[in-house]
């Protein structure tokens, strides 16, 4: 079903930058009338901004519009909000799931867009009050769900539903609207058993019968093999491979999604460590941070090393040191030094001389409305009674403002961190600042072993090698050992001396940070959920 | 991502606007309002000086229940609309402790002592849960208050007073509505180091005593625990994080309020003279928080200055309105002023975005 | 387009209607205190002696039997006021029945009808007068205002208007 | 299995009914100790439901649309009141000025709900305690305008309304001349219980009215808006607007509401006919089961029935157990409130139960793939 002369969508020269940052750069894209496209990338590759620019979503037009042209059958196009989107006849399925929990399966496929009928009251007061034509209803719903190809009950409510069901009533959505040329789905099978999963293949390929074209998202690598007519990888905000499907494999892509042009060796200075000391064993872990669930995790870290530990989003990376430090639900066992550590109690944590800087640093990291005194020393304060006063045999804890205030500024100084002064209020402050605040309250702590989540998410350049210089310095000087996560494993390679790979909930592998990338693009998509 | 600003190049009415907004509209017209009628109190003929002590008298009776505040706010459980349960402890603490035959100045101080434990158990009660039902504190809080006054209304009658001071004559048993302090401790805080210039009458020891504690909630908020408490509202995932225990310190919050609402019951009766019973804690609450809130407090912060602030200003207008405005305009539009500018004041906050910013 | 104006149409074709239902409602509910006087009367020099007994029916329902010298009232929504009189003129006279209807002035909250002058057929500024209640012109002392406590709120749980 | 459904499906049914079966043990504990007869007692209880089920239905749909119990319904108690005065001051008597009040009183609550409904739309997430305060707010404004501006600026005249200073309307104005006016139409009177079919026919067409609503677009709108407000603004559904929509409605059949209740009772309070009027019909809307988030129109029938039920036999009960009329008057504003308070209490914690469950389930997982 390919008509050569005008393709369906094209994408031109998109440009398209976050406040100077610079995360696409003339990516050119085109697509052809019952086309499917794999689109596929590491995370922050620059995958969903792009989508987010054909879908003409808020964000985009908040943070400055973007460059270049997106023409539709030719025609230039301009998308103010998704609606203007959805009139042009493209639709998007989005991760988190857009549907009302108390709904049928019809009432969802239908929000908004139910047939009506009218009556004498709505002549009156409009006709938000006709009354809806329920028949018509069932009758679309029932064509969009056989044009899916995959049998949900249309009368089901929502909340009842498996999750994949849910899943494909939005795709049914999609689907009932006649005017649906492009459909975009991103990562809809993550959710999806495998049973499910290969009927949305099925359901992806009867589409692109019927002439819909389709942009598929997504880690399973095989997947894009099996139903995309071609595959577009993008890295660090360029595309980087444009291919006919048939022409390549697994292997090939994932190095191109890892794979640098400039291959920077990892840091100079990576330690093998292999027989020292085990300070840290994890066993049989599990987290139930939602989108970051982890499963059976076991993993021994050595001391004084600096373990990183990457992976895809959503694969679980983020839930061991949130699990461990207590902050989600968590089972299994930790033991540091030997000594077994209780899980869901943050306290005894960090009595115990762990520390952990959180990648939610406006949520869980910072007291915005606070000063960065309050900042660095609250939980030296708490934990260790650090930065107090006893008065009265140590009845009263009287707050020391003045040692606070000397070990903020020692910071403010080590860490070159910029702000009026140590009474600012932390909000006030810029990102990667921000993130400076969160590693000297880390520091404060004088913990024997850190956790860092996500050190550099959201911070410019200049501030992520200060950042992780900063962190080099405090394993080097101090010799804590320090586990990092991060999605960017260039960043990891820099800073570790081994690295694990979180994927599907679980360690997929262990290499030392001088291993290819290749290697670890591997492991990433292995065990893909 | 924002690098701080500096606001040197900012024009006076950008300014004007700014500080229009920190502190809020309502809350200036209303320190205008009051403003006018201090300016217009000695032209109509209310004496100004008059003025002035009424309004310190009045602040004296209910600061303390508007310290109350404090605490929940501290601790991100917002506004204390559940403030009748701790009157409710104070009215046990002051009636038992007349049952159990105590006068003068003793019966203040037994009455403070009984109602603490009262106040200590019911707030752990209410503080239990409220934890269990994080994020719809308030509402529940308000109705909690409501229950529990309703449900004392049986109490009065069913409790086995004797005392003859305090029951109902004719029938010998169930409490009366109002009983009078005279003889018990009517004014013994007021008394303390009173002073009088001519119409103006200070009540020295109910101020210090306010004083001593507010003195005390401002050193608690010093303290480790206090600074916890505070990270607490202002983050509760932080101070989780941190490894505070941020239902302990919730919990704690309640208590205190509670208690200091039982304290500021009794201090209250005390200036007023006498015991008010039945539904008269039943919307005591509202008064109070309109105050803190009209003091500069919002949902979620609040000061021992916004306390001060706060009370004397809506003291201040419950005492001048209707005096000045009689004189001025011959209606007595007193009440509907205090209950819009009051409503009002919680309505505006209410609106206000409070969740810590993110 | 047309679908707009077809319905702004609608709307205010629905707004009038609510008016017109409500100033229907405003002269057909006007309601009226009617005194029905048996009174001597003079006018213009003559007089209208009151009747032995007069009995007023409203509805099929007898409303009142007045004496000599006696008043009675009915109540009337509208301005239509239909009764039917049931008169013994003097004593041990024979009963005469007679229906009356008369518009009542739209103004008036009390009417006073002195039957004997109407009955002669005089005028209407004869038997009709206005009546102004008592009530009306001797200021009553001052009613309690709504009672507040302290704190300007009302507390009158016990007045609810369930009971 | 079967049997064991059984039990659980009887468990969760107390689980869920609660209040209700709570109450039924109270009316079958009160009644035989208050020593009303039958016909007594029912006559009561029909002259209340139709009475306050009108009102109680204006309730509904602000549930439907998520915003929960709206106490701001007094803002329509306060414009049917302002429109009876109106009436009153006019002398239009009977069923005209019912008709003529309740037209009168749509713009007042429509202006009113509006208001209300904005001020919601700022305060997301905490609309009942925020409408809560708004009703007092108002009660301020509503004093002002009656107290002080009927009379002086708003023209008001006739001297059973007026206060006799010149301005401001009396504390109880009597409704004496439409007094059950509907009421007593087509009403059937049998062994001395007064069935008024008017008022419930009445009813009945706002029953139907609101069942034909849920049918609508708007209605549809107003269920999504009220299950997931982000969903449906996605969706193009203007979710401010529906909210505001719903509470107008609302405020405008409480309007209606509150002047078929003041036409039964034949007289205004003035000042506190509506002041209390939200407490007493949320707490039997919720006595009859209904939730914060879900109400229907069997949870008004059965909750005027038990409530004002409970409210009738109390004060006789509570004087017959204790010797003290008094306490069963308190005892009865206690249940009001507690019921309320539990309801509340029930709606949050119920909202925050479903969390933890996954981790639960994680766990039997990584069990289950251990024993393999």
């Amino acid at each position: 079903m390919e008509k050569k002369n005008t393709p369906l969508l094209e994408m031109r020269n998109i440009k398209k930058d976050f406040f100077g940052n610079q995360v696409l750069t003339d990516i050119n894209i085109t697509l052809g009338e019952g086309e499917v496209l794999g689109l596929c990338g590491e995370n922050g590759a620059g995958k969903s901004t792009l989508m987010k620019i054909l879908f003409g979503m808020d964000v985009i037009r908040e943070t400055g519009g973007y460059e270049g042209e997106i023409l539709l059958n030719g025609q230039p196009v301009h998308f103010e909000t998704p609606f203007d989107a959805l009139a042009a006849g493209i639709g998007m399925v989005h991760q988190e799931f857009s549907l009302i929990p108390g709904f049928t399966a019809t009432e969802n496929i239908l929000l908004n867009r139910e047939p009506k009928k009218r009556n004498v009251v709505s002549e009156v007061f409009g006709d938000r009050l006709d009354t809806l034509d329920y028949n018509q209803m069932t009758g679309r719903a029932e064509t969009a769900i056989e044009k899916m190809g995959f049998q949900v009950d249309k009368s089901m409510v929502i909340n009842e539903m498996p999750v994949g069901h849910k899943q494909f009533t939005e795709i049914a959505r999609e689907l009932s609207k006649d005017q649906l040329k492009l459909l975009i789905l991103d990562e809809p099978t993550a959710v999806l058993t495998e049973k499910e999963a290969e009927a949305l293949l099925e359901s992806i390929r009867s589409m692109s019968k019927n002439g819909i074209a389709v942009i598929f998202i997504t880690h399973r690598l095989h997947e894009i093999l099996s139903v995309c007519d071609k595959v577009v990888v993008m890295r660090d905000g360029f595309v980087v491979k444009d291919i006919p499907a048939k022409e390549t494999n697994v292997s090939e892509i994932s190095k191109w999604m890892v794979g640098r042009n400039i291959d920077t060796a990892a840091s100079a200075g990576v330690r093998d460590k292999s027989d020292g000391k085990t300070i840290m064993s994890i066993r049989r872990l599990w987290v139930d941070m939602p989108g970051e669930i982890v499963r059976d995790v076991s993993l021994d870290v050595k001391e004084g090393e600096i373990l990183g530990i990457g992976g895809l989003a959503g694969q679980g990376k983020l839930g061991i040191p949130n699990g461990i430090m207590g902050l989600y639900e968590a089972g299994g066992t930790v033991e540091l030094d030997g000594k077994p550590i209780p899980l869901n109690s943050p306290r005894k944590c960090l009595d115990a001389s762990l520390a952990f800087v959180s990648e939610d640093r406006r949520g869980v990291g910072l007291l915005l409305d606070e000063t960065l005194e309050w900042n660095v020393a609250f939980p030296a304060m708490q934990v260790q009674d650090k930065f107090l006063k006893n008065y009265l045999g140590g009845l009263i804890k009287w707050r020391d403002e003045k040692a606070i205030r000397e070990i903020t500024e020692r910071y403010i100084d080590e860490l070159a961190i910029k702000c009026t002064s140590s009474k600012q209020k932390a909000k006030e402050l810029s990102g990667g600042n921000q993130q400076k605040i969160c590693l000297a309250k880390a520091f404060a702590l004088e913990p024997k072993f850190l956790f860092v989540s996500e050190p550099t998410r959201g911070i410019d350049v200049g501030a992520k090698a200060l950042v992780l210089e900063a962190l080099r310095r405090f394993n080097r000087e101090s010799g804590v050992t320090v586990v990092m996560i991060s999605s960017e494993l260039e960043e990891l390679r820099q800073v570790c001396d081994r690295i694990a790979i979180v994927s599907g909930g679980k360690i997929a592998g262990i290499r030392p940070a001088t291993d290819p990338s290749e290697e670890f693009g591997m492991l990433m998509v292995s065990m893909v959920k | 991502m924002n690098e701080p600003l500096y606001k040197t190049d900012l024009t006076l009415r950008d300014r004007l606007r700014s500080f229009v907004n920190s502190f809020g509209l309502p809350r200036l017209i209303i320190a205008a309002f009051l403003l006018m009628l201090y300016i217009a109190a000695p032209f109509v003929g209310a004496g100004f000086w008059m003025q002035i002590s009424n309004t310190i008298n009045r602040f004296s009776w209910n600061a303390i229940m508007v310290l109350a505040m404090v605490p929940m706010i501290h601790s991100g459980c917002g506004l204390n609309f559940g403030l009748p349960l701790g009157i409710i402890s104070g009215l046990l603490g002051a009636t038992l402790s007349i049952e159990f035959g105590f006068t003068g100045g003793l019966s203040f101080l037994m009455a403070i002592l009984i109602a603490t434990p009262i106040a200590i158990i019911l707030g752990m009660g209410y503080g239990w849960l409220l934890n269990k039902i994080k994020g719809g504190e308030m509402m529940i809080a308000t109705y909690v208050g409501f229950s529990s006054v309703s449900f004392m209304c049986m109490m009065w009658l069913l409790l086995p007073y004797h005392s003859p001071t305090m029951v109902w004559g004719f029938a010998g048993k169930g409490l009366r509505t109002t009983i009078s302090l005279e003889g018990f401790y009517d004014k013994v805080l007021a008394n303390f180091l009173q002073i009088n210039i001519g119409s103006l009458s200070i009540p020295t020891g109910t101020l210090l005593f306010f004083a001593l504690l507010a003195f005390a909630m401002w050193a608690f908020l010093h303290t480790k625990t206090g600074t916890a408490m505070t990270a607490v509202g202002s983050n509760p995932t932080f101070a989780r994080a941190a490894g505070v225990n941020v239902d302990r310190m919730r919990l704690l919050s309640v208590v205190l309020s509670t208690w200091l609402a039982a304290i500021g019951i009794l201090v209250y009766e005390q200036g007023f003279g006498f015991i008010q019973l039945y539904m008269a804690p039943f919307y005591m609450a509202l008064p109070a928080v309109s105050a803190i809130l009209i003091g500069g407090a919002s949902v979620n912060k609040a000061s021992i200055a916004n306390v001060i602030i706060g009370t004397f200003l809506f003291q201040g207008i419950v005492t001048m309105t209707p005096t000045v405005m009689n004189n001025m305009i011959h209606m007595d539009m007193s009440e509907v002023i205090r209950v819009v500018a009051s409503q009002g004041m919680i309505l505006y906050a209410l609106t206000r975005r409070t969740e810590a910013s993110k | 387009m047309s679908n707009k104006t077809r319905r702004i149409l609608f709307c205010t074709g629905a707004v009038l209607l609510l008016v017109l239902i409500a100033g229907l409602m405003f002269i057909v509910g006007r309601g009226h205190t009617v005194y029905l006087d048996n009174k001597t009367l003079e006018y213009n020099g003559q007089t209208y002696s009151a009747m032995h007994k007069i009995e007023v029916v409203q509805n099929g329902k007898t409303l009142t039997k007045l004496n000599k010298r006696e008043r009675g009232m009915a109540t009337n929504i509208g301005q239509n006021f239909k009764i039917t009189l049931i008169v013994t003129k003097e004593k041990k006279g024979a009963e005469e029945t007679r229906e009356i209807q008369l518009k009542l002035p739209y103004s008036m909250d009390g009417i006073i009808i002195n039957l004997p002058a109407y009955l002669a057929g005089l005028p209407q500024e004869a038997y009709l007068s206005e009546f102004i209640s008592a009530a009306e012109q001797e200021p009553e002392p001052e009613e309690a205002l709504p009672t507040e406590d302290e704190f300007g709120i009302s507390t009158d749980m016990d007045s609810t208007p369930q009971g | 299995m079967k049997n064991k459904s059984f039990g659980a499906k009887l468990l969760s049914f107390v689980r869920d009914n609660t209040v209700p079966i709570m109450f039924v043990l109270i009316c079958a504990f009160c009644i035989p100790l208050s020593g009303f007869s039958f016909s007594y007692l029912l006559n009561e209880i029909i002259t209340r439901m139709g009475r306050n089920i009108f009102l109680i239905l204006a309730l509904l749909i602000p549930i439907m649309s998520g915003m929960g119990l709206n106490f701001g319904m007094t803002l329509g108690a306060m414009a049917g009141e302002i429109a009876l005065i109106f009436v009153s001051d006019w002398q239009i008597w009977g069923i005209p000025g019912v008709i003529l009040a309740m037209i009168l009183s749509i713009p007042i609550s429509v202006l009113l709900g509006t208001f209300c409904g904005k001020i919601l739309n700022m305060a997301k997430g905490r609309e009942m305690i925020t409408s809560y305060i708004i009703s007092f707010f108002m009660n301020g404004i509503y004093q002002l305008i009656v107290l002080y501006m009927m009379g002086s600026i708003i023209p008001i005249s006739h001297f059973s309304v007026k206060l006799p200073r010149g301005y401001g309307i009396r504390n109880t104005v009597s409704l004496l001349n439409m007094r059950q006016c509907i009421d007593n139409l087509l009403a059937i009177r049998t062994n001395g219980v007064k069935i008024p079919v008017l008022t419930f026919l009445i009813i009945g067409v706002l029953c139907l009215f609101i069942v034909w609503f849920r049918r609508t677009k708007l209605g549809q709108d107003m269920r999504a808006v009220g299950q997931d407000m982000n969903v449906a603004r996605d969706a193009g559904i203007n979710v401010e607007r529906t909210r505001i929509i719903s509470i107008v409605i609302s405020t405008v059949l409480a309007g209606f509401g509150m002047i078929l209740y003041l036409q039964n009772m034949g007289n205004i309070a003035t000042y506190s006919s509506h002041s209390q009027i939200g407490m007493f019909c949320i707490a039997a809307l919720l006595v009859g089961g209904a939730s914060v988030d879900r109400a229907s129109i069997g949870n008004v029938f059965l909750g005027v029935i038990l409530f004002h039920t409970m409210f009738i036999v109390a004060p006789k009960a509570g004087a017959q157990i204790t010797g003290d009329s008094m306490i069963g008057e308190y005892f009865r504003v206690f249940v009001s409130y507690g019921v309320i308070t539990l309801s509340l209490i029930m709606y949050e914690t119920k909202k925050r139960r479903q969390k933890s469950q996954m981790g639960l389930q994680l766990q039997r997982e990584q069990m289950e793939e251990g024993a393999k």
